[in-house]
Formats: structure tokens, sequence, C-alpha cells
């Protein structure tokens, strides 16, 4: 990930959200025209159950700087448990990230319910900002750039 | 068991009974070497053989086909092959009624193998103490954030692809691995980079709740990458957070599979 | 229960140093007779009850933060308070550094050190209702307080704020109550129990404090109390001091003592009435309490 | 090569305003496999449908994307009219630049390259869409009802005389809930048990309804259409079928001073009891925690007394299972208790009493028989003090919001005062009187007016007891706001409006029927406005206070919609569901079955693949397409990726994630431009 000097760094970040709470929470959000940072990019998804975590490798593989994951608070999830299972894996899922040296601070895991438009657009600025202050993630983005001194 | 001349007669008396067709154990070759070894001829128990550098995790065997094809098994296993049979029934890859398993102890002093200084159950039966930090677990924590991600890139980037990692694991089991996949291809399946940093730490993930621990993958790999700082360092975390050791009660649910409503959530917002 | 720890650090504060210097006696009549031995910590300090936590926010903090540092030094993770004041003090202290992160440092700055964590401040009622227990309070009783009435007065800090101050209901707590009927005293129900009695205007707007002071005092007449058992050492001045004033300007005609709860736990122990320093007070003990006093 | 076609909308201002879409048309008709980009004013109105008709088929598309608002505003719209121009209707996707975009950026050009990205991710991912086809699933129709209050008896009822069965929960022995406590009801002061009786006794009666008093739900399954409910029958230790109610074995208990629940405490009853004489079922219970012969192992009086003997001290909890199609949840309501309010001396002094047991003092029927006495001397109380708002819209005590009830409840109680104790004395303590409802505001003129209640605009401190020539008396201080003053009260008794809250368990209950509640546990509707009655889980309706603080006409009129849902539901054989199910690649799978560990549905069963000899080869997974509910749980935990999600399958999420980051050169070109 090249970044023009003269340009304000933009981060990417994607978010990976369920359905029923935290996708109808950043619709509400935009009814009560809650303003925040336009860095976080949603890609909609049934539930946290359904969140492999291939996913946000492969968010940081295609360039992001950061990740959002949330979905339903725990003992509301639409299908009853789904979340549970995936809080295990991402708790799981964090301990080898940074075990491996990924800054977490580039990641953030959250509940946000349908209700809590406030919640997402807190959420969203929080992590753009920390982001932001956090550069590109460039230790990352240079294992592709290495690609092809590899493979000349 | 106590002995390897108990196993032996253990063995002949299956085999002559015909109630197993195969008996998997070691052997010793003519350097003094080590290796494993496949009966099926009850006169020939007396090949069977162990000492302290009988490394190999024999429970890899159980599922090839060649070995299979034999019917019942038995099978001579030490403290971490025992946890990987067990592992491989409570996953139904292999029915507890199909395999015989021959325990002996083992005194975990592989010869110069960096992989048996952290075991834990020299014992088949029952493990010793609470999963310790070893020096090399606790070497990387002390690392912050960039080194450790440089000192893990790096090791990955050695990495030639070759996947013993998963052949010698009893717990590779998937018939087609994620990382020969395609559409969408998850992971890069030629050496790169960041296709190894991605095959390395999926594997890892993978074998969170599987793993025994008995370093099979870092002895295998050809370029010396530390595969089992990962993995030793996540079955003591799953340990920690779901008091669970993979291959010790096979009736255990995996802890990927279950969950508690107040499992942690600190990391949560 | 009766689960009870055989020593804890002991934070007397200024007060119990001076002009509550009863209370301080008392509490440690108490703490003897229970067997418990309350270390005093070496070298404390003020604990910026007074002034210094209107003034200045870094040294509220700081000064609890340097004497519950010492209590670490000394090898206890908890330490018993008297005054309420201090306790609010302490308890608010290690709740608010344990949050926030960019005042501790400030506080580590200005203190020269670490601040360490992990101790518990609390207050000595709470040490006696939760470790002690009713049960061995009872035993300890040699001379009861038989039919004496006793309104137990708490005041704001005991209570409140409610995230600081939990051993007791903020609405209605019962601690002192249930002490006081251990001691054979009869409890009695009022409630101005947690009511202001505005020590803390004392000397800024005394009228108001005499009105505060005024209907207190009525009200635990109208209950048909013979004492007030506090457990402040600014309530127990302002009620005795105030009282008098109200009595020269005739707008009361009786006498109601303010006593420290421990003074009435000893005396119902049995310790020496010279040993309590009764005389200490402005308003007369000896006429309502003879009776328990010269038993 | 995929011929996609891609239609934004400007969504009059509300898009156009902050993201330039002539730009984003611009921008998307330069990727590749795009064959036609436009914009429009208004794409949700029949000209906008008709663009994309049009472009449907003259240029051939095989996919769409349009982006505009939610896809939960108008996600179905598209679709449809994708079906109707012979597209199927799942090869379109919504990118949602409005709600996620243009509502909540206020630079253009940060809001048009976002609007730009997600179209994008939308383009890539539109291309793996498959071509679905919904699923039909049977209904069973007939309905089971949770809570026998009148909410629960009112839906239970419509719904069998709509001709369906119903199986009706209800928790405590009898059905009639709260309101078969209240004295008389606002704003007509007629007896709430002279209305409410009929009904409970239609219920007992009616061929359709199956009551299960005195039983829990214990678990639910399955899906809309297809419940299976597993309902615990708590030992009720009589034989309900023999038991002919004629009351002796009650008579003859010689247990007799336990708090009678429906005497809010205020009255006793036996260890063997009807919970009131007009119960329905009218069948005794044995109150295990009381009863002499279950606490000391001897008694046994009432079975001696039972001439049917139909006492069964063996008897145990009994698990019966029963094939549902919908489920209302009316489960009504409790109320903060009086020792939630030690200020006040809640459960200190017996005379500070809540506002449902100051309905049993009132009540004809009640421990006093209506007549207004003291609970603690009998007396009659002179001077009565009722606080409005005890624990409701008060922070303080973890409530935010207005239990709505009260104000004509305790118009209702001073006006009943009034009628009782001449002369006596009514004060309200209130924040602001809400009272908006048919003929609500003349009711409380009327308790003002004729009946002279005194309104005190203000709250209560402290409220504590003082003994006044030789009588207790309660002693009541707080403020009127309006005058600017303290005031204090002697009065004779206190009562507590205290605040609604929902039934203890309410939130259990949902968790085992699997919808969702807000922070108070009360239950949360589809739609606040437009889906008021529905929960967001297919096949669950709402009815009641279990949602809300709710009146009687309200909880009425909000089963008889309940059941009006469920009778829609119930008018088709069977119904369509969404396609969104997972499959499992049998070649890919090796059978550790961690997705049948994980599936909340059991939808996953174990199949064996055979040779042509029959011998097993493996063991593996496959999926039920009518259990399944589309969580994806088996995918994430699938290390050989060997399940996926029709509608959200790995390739297209992948597709999505690489189309956010694909913003080319051309495209920050168009931005600039």
């Amino acid at each position: 990930m090249s970044m023009n000097m003269n340009m304000k760094f933009e981060p990417k970040i994607m978010a990976f959200v369920c359905q029923w709470c935290t996708y109808t929470g950043a619709d509400l959000a935009g009814t009560s025209r809650m303003q925040y940072s336009p860095y976080v990019k949603i890609i909609k998804l049934p539930c946290t159950g359904r969140i492999d975590v291939q996913f946000i490798v492969k968010a940081f593989e295609e360039g992001a700087d950061g990740v959002i994951v949330s979905g339903c608070h725990p003992g509301d999830c639409h299908y009853t448990s789904g979340n549970y299972y995936a809080r295990r894996r991402f708790e799981m899922f964090h301990e080898l990230m940074s075990f491996v040296g990924v800054d977490m601070r580039r990641i953030q895991f959250a509940w946000v319910s349908a209700a809590e438009g406030r919640k997402w657009a807190e959420l969203v600025n929080e992590v753009s900002k920390r982001v932001e202050e956090l550069g590109p993630f460039n230790v990352f983005h240079a294992l592709r750039e290495q690609a092809n001194e590899l493979n000349p | 068991m106590n002995s390897i001349h108990e196993v032996r007669e253990e063995a002949r008396k299956l085999l002559e009974e015909k109630r197993v067709g195969m008996v998997i154990g070691y052997g010793k070759g003519k350097g003094k070497k080590n290796y494993p070894i496949f009966i099926t001829d009850p006169q020939k128990v007396e090949e069977l053989h162990f000492e302290s550098d009988c490394f190999y995790n024999l429970a890899v065997y159980l599922r090839k086909p060649e070995v299979c094809s034999h019917g019942k098994l038995a099978i001579v296993v030490k403290g971490c092959d025992a946890r990987s049979v067990r592992g491989l029934f409570s996953e139904n890859q292999l029915k507890s009624e199909e395999v015989v398993m021959l325990e002996l102890k083992c005194d975990a002093k592989g010869i110069g193998r960096d992989k048996c200084t952290t075991c834990r159950v020299k014992n088949p039966l029952t493990p010793e103490e609470k999963n310790p930090i070893d020096g090399e677990i606790a070497k990387i924590l002390a690392m912050p954030m960039e080194e450790r991600f440089r000192f893990f890139a790096e090791e990955f980037k050695r990495c030639i692809r070759c996947y013993a990692c998963r052949q010698i694991c009893p717990h590779c089991f998937c018939k087609t691995c994620i990382v020969e996949k395609s559409e969408p291809q998850w992971i890069s399946s030629t050496p790169s980079p960041l296709g190894n940093w991605s095959w390395n730490f999926t594997r890892a993930f993978h074998l969170i709740g599987r793993c025994v621990e008995c370093g099979e993958c870092a002895r295998a790999c050809p370029v010396g990458i530390r595969l089992d700082i990962l993995n030793r360092y996540l079955a003591k975390s799953v340990e920690e957070k779901y008091q669970f050791i993979a291959g010790m009660d096979e009736k255990a649910a995996p802890p990927l599979t279950t969950y508690k409503q107040n499992d942690n959530q600190d990391f949560i917002r | 229960m009766d689960i009870e720890k055989r020593e804890y650090a002991y934070y007397p504060g200024c007060s119990l140093e001076g002009m509550a210097k009863e209370f301080d006696i008392a509490t440690k009549e108490v703490f003897t007779r229970l067997g418990i031995k309350l270390s005093e910590l070496a070298d404390w300090s003020c604990c910026g009850a007074t002034a210094a936590h209107y003034k200045d926010r870094l040294l509220a903090y700081a000064l609890p933060a340097r004497n519950l540092n010492l209590v670490g030094k000394s090898g206890k993770s908890e330490v018993a308070i008297s005054c309420a004041a201090c306790f609010s003090r302490l308890k608010t202290t290690t709740m608010q550094l344990e949050h926030d992160s960019k005042l501790k440092a400030e506080v580590e700055l200005v203190l020269e050190e670490k601040y360490e964590g992990g101790v518990k401040p609390l207050h000595i009622l709470e040490i006696l209702m939760q470790s002690v227990g009713t049960a061995r309070l009872q035993a300890l009783v040699t001379k009861p307080l038989k039919s004496l009435r006793v309104v137990s007065y708490y005041g704001c800090l005991l209570v409140r704020p409610p995230e600081v101050a939990t051993f007791d209901d903020l609405e209605n707590p019962t601690s002192m109550d249930k002490i006081m009927e251990c001691m054979g005293a009869v409890a009695v129900d009022w409630p101005m129990k947690t009511e202001c009695c505005g020590a803390s205007l004392t000397l800024s707007k005394s009228d108001w404090v005499l009105n505060l002071v005024e209907k207190l005092l009525r009200e635990a007449k109208d209950a048909k109390a013979q004492v007030i058992a506090v457990a402040c050492p600014l309530c127990q001045a302002n009620l005795d001091m105030r009282q008098i004033d109200l009595q020269n300007q005739k707008r009361i005609d009786f006498k109601m003592p303010v006593l420290y709860f421990t003074q009435l736990m000893a005396l119902a122990m049995g310790a020496q009435k010279e040993k309590l320093s009764f005389h200490r007070h402005l308003v007369e003990v000896q006429s309502t309490l003879g009776a328990y006093l010269n038993q | 090569m995929a011929r996609i076609g891609v239609f934004i909308c400007w969504c009059g201002e509300n898009i156009s305003r902050t993201v330039d879409v002539v730009k984003v048309a611009e921008a998307m008709a330069g990727v590749p496999g795009v064959v036609t980009s436009v914009e429009y004013k208004y794409m949700c109105s029949d000209p906008g449908q008709k663009i994309m008709k049009e472009s449907i088929k003259n240029d051939a598309l095989d996919g769409v994307v349009v982006a505009l608002c939610s896809p939960l505003m108008h996600e179905k719209t598209f679709r449809t009219a994708a079906e109707e121009a012979g597209l199927n209707p799942f090869l379109l996707e919504v990118a949602n630049i409005r709600e996620h975009c243009s509502w909540v950026h206020e630079n253009k050009e940060e809001a048009t390259k976002k609007a730009i990205a997600i179209t994008r991710s939308t383009v890539e991912r539109v291309r793996y869409n498959l071509q679905l086809k919904n699923i039909t699933v049977p209904i069973t129709a007939r309905a089971m009802v949770v809570g026998g209050g009148i909410a629960g008896i009112q839906a239970a009822l419509d719904i069998a005389n709509g001709g369906h069965e119903v199986v009706l929960v209800e928790r405590t022995p009898s059905i009639g809930g709260h309101m078969a406590g209240l004295s008389e009801t606002f704003p007509t002061l007629d007896c709430s048990q002279c209305i409410l009786t009929p009904r409970m006794v239609e219920v007992a009666r009616h061929p359709k309804i199956k009551l299960y008093s005195y039983a829990e739900v214990e678990s639910v399954s399955g899906f809309v259409g297809n419940f299976e409910v597993k309902i615990r029958k708590k030992a009720r230790s009589v034989d309900t079928s023999s038991c002919t109610g004629c009351g002796i074995c009650q008579e003859k208990c010689p247990q007799k001073n336990i708090a009678s629940e429906f005497e809010e405490g205020l009255g006793k009853r036996k260890a063997i009891y009807v919970p009131f004489p007009q119960a329905v079922p009218n069948k005794p219970v044995i109150d295990r925690k009381h009863c002499l012969y279950f606490t000391k192992g001897k008694c046994k009086i009432c079975e001696k007394v039972c001439g049917p003997k139909a006492i069964r001290y063996e008897q145990e909890d009994e698990i019966v299972e029963e094939r549902i199609g919908a489920i209302v949840l009316a489960t009504g309501y409790e109320t903060l208790p009086a020792t939630f309010f030690p200020e006040y001396g809640g459960g200190r002094y017996p005379d500070v009493i809540t506002g449902l047991q100051f309905e049993r003092l009132a009540s004809a029927s009640g421990p006093t028989s209506g007549e207004l006495k003291r609970p603690s001397d009998g007396r009659r109380p002179e001077t009565v003090v009722f606080l409005s708002c005890a624990g409701s819209r008060d922070l303080a005590k973890g409530i935010s919001y207005c239990s709505k009830i009260c104000c004509m409840y305790v118009a209702k109680h001073a006006m009943l005062y009034q009628h009782k104790v001449h002369g006596g004395k009514a004060y309200v303590f209130y924040m602001d009187v809400r009272a908006s409802g048919k003929n609500y505001d003349e009711f409380v003129r009327r308790a003002i007016e004729q009946d002279k209640a005194i309104y005190v605009r203000g709250r209560v401190a402290r409220v504590y007891e003082k003994e006044i020539e030789g009588v207790k008396k309660l002693v009541v201080k707080g403020a009127d706001t309006l005058l600017g003053e303290q005031v204090e009260i002697v009065a004779d008794m206190v009562v507590l409006a205290s605040a609604v809250k929902p039934s203890v368990g309410a939130a259990a209950l949902a968790q085992k029927v699997g919808t969702p509640y807000d922070q108070h546990h009360f239950y949360s509707e589809a739609h606040p406005k437009l889906r008021p009655v529905e929960s967001n889980t297919a096949g669950i309706f709402l009815a009641g206070a279990a949602q809300a603080p709710k009146d009687i006409p309200e909880s009425v009129a909000d089963a008889s919609a309940a059941a009006s849902k469920v009778q829609i539901l119930f008018s088709r054989k069977e119904m369509e569901r969404d396609p969104y199910v997972s499959m499992v690649n049998s070649d890919r799978c090796f059978g550790c079955f961690s997705c049948e560990a994980v599936c909340p549905y059991r939808a996953i069963s174990r199949k064996e693949i055979k040779n042509r000899s029959g011998e097993v080869l493996k063991v593996v997974a496959e999926v039920n397409a009518g259990l399944c509910q589309g969580c994806g749980g088996c995918i994430a935990i699938c290390r050989a990726k060997a399940c996926d999600l029709a509608g959200y399958t790995d390739q297209q999420i992948f597709s999505a994630i690489r189309g956010f980051n694909t913003t080319s050169t051309y495209e920050e070109e168009v931005v600039k431009k």
C-alpha cells in the first residue's frame, strides 16, 4: 500500500457486522443523522457466528489498516447462540494475532445492538481515529510487496 | 504397561487372536535409529522396540489408507500419541472400539529433541502439571509488538510450502485442506511472504483445541520454522481460558464448539 | 459468620489525634477487647478531607494515595478507619485511581513513587458487622446498656456516595443500630439517620447549621431517644457544639448527649468510664447516662 | 463475462446532497462487467423501477446492484421488480449509500468516495450471486400463548374463535393475571373481575383452547410454522381430572398463615389453595414450601378429607411436548416492591403500600372486603398520600421510562378513596400528569375537581413514621415545585405508584424463544411503528405489558392484533422462506461434526456415504434445509471449508472484501474530476 506523502492518510477499515443488530444499529445512526468518520465500510453477514477469522485475515491481505467485528450483545443473538461461539473464536483469534505481533488496536470487537446507533457512531469514530494515529499497516502490507522478491 | 516386553506379549496375542489386523509401533534400524514399524505377523512382534528417542507421533498413521485397510489396529502410544488418539476419537475420526492403545511411559528425553523439554504427559494417562510458560514463549511475549511481528514474518517467510507440517500432524485430518480450496482461494498455495503468513497463521488457528504439543510439525519442517512455539502457546491459552486440554478427555467438547454464557469478553467493546 | 481477622492496619486521621481523641481511645478499647490488633501506620499524613479536596483535585487524591501506599508498605492489604471522612477520601481514591490512569500518573508524579493499589479501606463499622459479626459482639457484653434508647446517626459520608460507601443501605442504613442492639440498648428508628448535619458549613453558615441541628435534635427527642450515637468526628462536634448554642438561644430546652458508637460499645463491654473521656463532650453526659456509667 | 447493471438513486436530495451520484454512476460504468450504470432521482418510484426493469430485459443483465437506502427498506421492492423483469431476484443486491453513507457524512468528496467503494464492493459481490429459490415450509396452524393475563386470554380467545387450536401456558395456578386482582378500572370505574371472569370461563370452556396452568415453557426449538415446544407442568400435587374443586381441602388445611400472592401479601392463604374464588381452573395446588407434609413429613389432612381422592403427594413435574406454528408472548408485568424504596420506609412501615396492594384493599373481594383500612392497625386512613413515579423516570433507580399506567390509576385510587372515606384527604405527588387516552384527562379532572384530590407537583424525599397522640402516622416530606416550597404532610397511609417492570423471567423466556428484548427486559417489537406486535423472530408475536407498560385497553388491542397476525400466518398451508440456508460439500467434508455441535437448530445430521456394494466409506454432515435458519455458524467453524451459505457464500464475501479495496485509479480520478 503506497501512500502519497502529500495525501492525508485515509485508513481503510472494514467492518464485518451481523445483519440483525449492528447493521440495523448503523441504519439507526443514519436515520438519526449522526455524523461519523467515513473510513469504515460494512460487510453484512447474517450473524457474528458466520464471521470466519479468514475474513479478517483476508481484509488485511487486501490492504485494510483496521477491522471492526460487531454483532448482537450476548443473549440477544437472533440465532440464540451464534455470538457466543463467535466470542470464543474471536478471543482465540485475538490471542493468536497478538502473539504473532499484530497490534490489536487495529482490530476492534464490539457488541452493538439495533438500538445503539450512537454506540456505532462512537465506535467508528474511535477506531478510525485510533487507526489514523497508528498509520498504515505497513508491516503487514510490506509482506505483499515482498512477494515478487521470492518469485522473480 | 510397564515394559516393551509386555507390549510385545500383548501385541502377539492381539495378532494371533485376530483381534487386530496390524500393530503400529517403533522399531530399530541398523544405524540404531528409531522408526515406525507396522507388524501384521505375530512372529515379528520381537521387532517392537522402545526407548527415549522414539519421538514420532504414531497416531498420524491411524488414518492412512494403507494402514486402515488392515481393519482394527493396535498402536504403541506414549503420552503425546495417546492424547492424539483420544483427540481423534472426540472428533469422530476414529472409533474407540477399533483402536487398541498399548500405552508406554516415556521419559521425554528425546535425545537432543527440543520438543520433549516441555513435555508433561510422560505418563499417557495423566498430565503432570499446569502447562508452563516455557522460555521460548516467554521470549516472544517479552518482545514489543512490531518485533514479534517481524520475528514470525521472518520465520514464515522461509516456508517453502512443502506441507510437511500438515502431513506429519495427526490432527490435520481434513481430506482437502483449506489451502487447496479454490473459488475462493483463501490462501495462496505457492510460497510468498503474504501467503506464507496466512497459511501458517491459519494452520495454527485450525489446531486450537486440537494440538497435543507433540512438536512433530517443527521437527518435520525442513527450514526449521518454530511452529511448535505457536501451537504450544495456543494450547496454553485454551487451557487457561477454557480449562481444556486436548486429548485428555475424549468426551469433552472441543473448546470452539461450545461456550459459556459468562465467557470472557474483556476484549469486546 | 465469625471469621475475624486478628490484625488490621489502622489509620486514625487527624481528628482522632485531637478533638476526637475519645473516639480513638474507645475504638482501640473495643478492638483490644475483640482481640483484634490495630497497627497504626507509621508516618501517616492528612487524608485531604479538610480544605484540600475542595481546593485541589490532585491533592485530594495524592494525599490518600500516599497513605494507601503506606498500608501496602506495612505488608497489609486492608486498613481500618474510624473517621467517616477519612474513610470516604481513602475509598474514593482507591476507586478513582483504579480507573483513571491519567490521574494515577499525575499522582505518582507528585508522590515520587508508584501508586501500588490493591489496598482496601474499611470503616470500622464494616469490620464489626462483616468480619466480626453480631454474635461475637454480643458475647463480649458484660454491662448491657439495658433500655437505653439510642438513635444512630450516620450522616452523609458513611452512606454517600453510594458507589463508595457500599457496606450499608443508602437510604436506610442499619449497621450501627444492629450494634447498639447487641450492646443491649434499644435502637430507636428515626427519620434523620442520613440527613445532613451541616458540619461542612459549620463555620461559614452557622445560622443554617443551627436550623439543621435543631431539626435533628428535635426528631431525636420526639423519638424519645436518650442519646445519639455517631461514627464521624465532624457530626459529633457539630451536634455537640451547636446544641450548646441552641440552648443558649433558648431554642431547645433539653440535653441530648452525642457519643461515638465505640464509646457506648466500650461501656457495654465493661470499660471504665474514666477511660472513655466523656468529660471531653460539651453536652454533659453524666445526668443521662449516669445509671450506665456507674453500674 | 458478467453483465451487471448498476442503478443509483438520488433519493431526492437525501443521497445526492452529499454523494455525487453522477460520479458514482460514472465510476461504476468503468468497472469490468458492468454494462450499464445510471442514476435517477427516485429509483423506488414507478418510473425508476421501470428503468431497471427495461435494462434487465434490453441489456440482458445477469446481475443488478441498486445503490440507495438500507436493504431493510427496499431490497424486497427491487427484488420483486427484478423478478417481474425475468431476473432471479437473488441476483440483485442493494448497496446502502444512504443510511450508511450520505446521511452520516458531510464532506461531499469523502462521501462520494465511500459511496463508490460501497457500490463497487456490491458489484464484486453480485458477480458471484447464485440463482436461488425461496424455500417453502409447511405451517402447523396451532398457536401457543404464553401468559394468562388479560392479553394472553384475549389473544387465545381470538385465535381460537378464528378456528385454530391454542395452547395457553400460565405460570401461576390460575389465569387472570393482574387484572383479576384489580378493584375497579379506569376511566369507567367498572369492576375488574366483573368484566374479566366471563372471559376466563370462556377460555376454560373453549373446545379449541388447551390450558396449561401452573406450567412454564421449558424449551422452544424449530422455527416459524414448525416450533417444537416443551412445557413443564409443575407438580400441582392434585389430580385435576378427579378433583371436583369442592374446596374442603383448603378449608381443613391447618397451615393458614401464608401470605397470599393474590392478595399482594395483605391477606393469608392455606398451603393447599385456590388463589382466588373465581380461579380458572378452579382446582387447588399444594404449596410444597409451606405444606406440613412436605416440610415435616406428616399431616396429610387434605388427603384424608378429599372425597374423590385427588391428592397426589408423589406427583412430579411433567414435561409435555407440543407442535406449534406461532407463539404469542403475553407475559405481562410486575411492579417494584415497596421494599425497593427504603427512603419511603417500604417494608418497614406496614402502611406504606404499593398501588397493587391498594387495589386489593379497595376491592370488594379483597382482604378487607373493600373497606379501606390501614394494614398496621385497621384504622380508617383519614389522610392518604399517593406518590406517582415511584421509581419510574428515575435514573438513580435504574428506570428511565414512564410506567404509563400510574397517572390514571393514581387518579382512580384518589377517587375510590374519596368514595370510601368521606371527608378524607387524598394528596397526589406527581411529576407530570399524563392522561392521554379516550376520556382519560376528563377522568383526572374529575378526581381533582369533583373528588377534591389535592395534586402537588413535586417529588417526595422521605417518609417516616412518627407517633402523634398515640397513633403511628407517616410524615411525608417533599417539595411543591409550583409554590417553590418544602411540604410536610402527616398521613395515615402512603401508596407508591411503583414502577412497572417486565415479569421475572421475561429475559430467560426470550432467550429460550430466541427473540430480542431491551435493556429493561421488555420484549422488542420488529418495528416500533409499523410492526408493533411482531417480534424480530418470525412466528413470535407480542401482546400486552411484556413489551412496554400498557393499560388494559392497550393490552387487549395488542392481543387482538397479535391474534390477527397469527391468523394471517395460519391462513396458508405453507409459507415461503428466504433461501439462505447452509449447504455441505460432501467431498470436502471429513466428518468432524463441529458444525453439528454449533448448530442452534439441530439442522445438521450425519449422512453415510456408501460405495456400490453398500460399504460405508465415510460419514459426512448434511443440512436439513427446513430447519436451517441460515446463521452460518457451521461455516465459520468448518476448517475444510466444506460448508457454505447460500446468499452469503465465501466467494461472495471474499469478492466483497476485495471490492472495497480495489478502488482503481480510474475511480479515484472520477472522484477528483
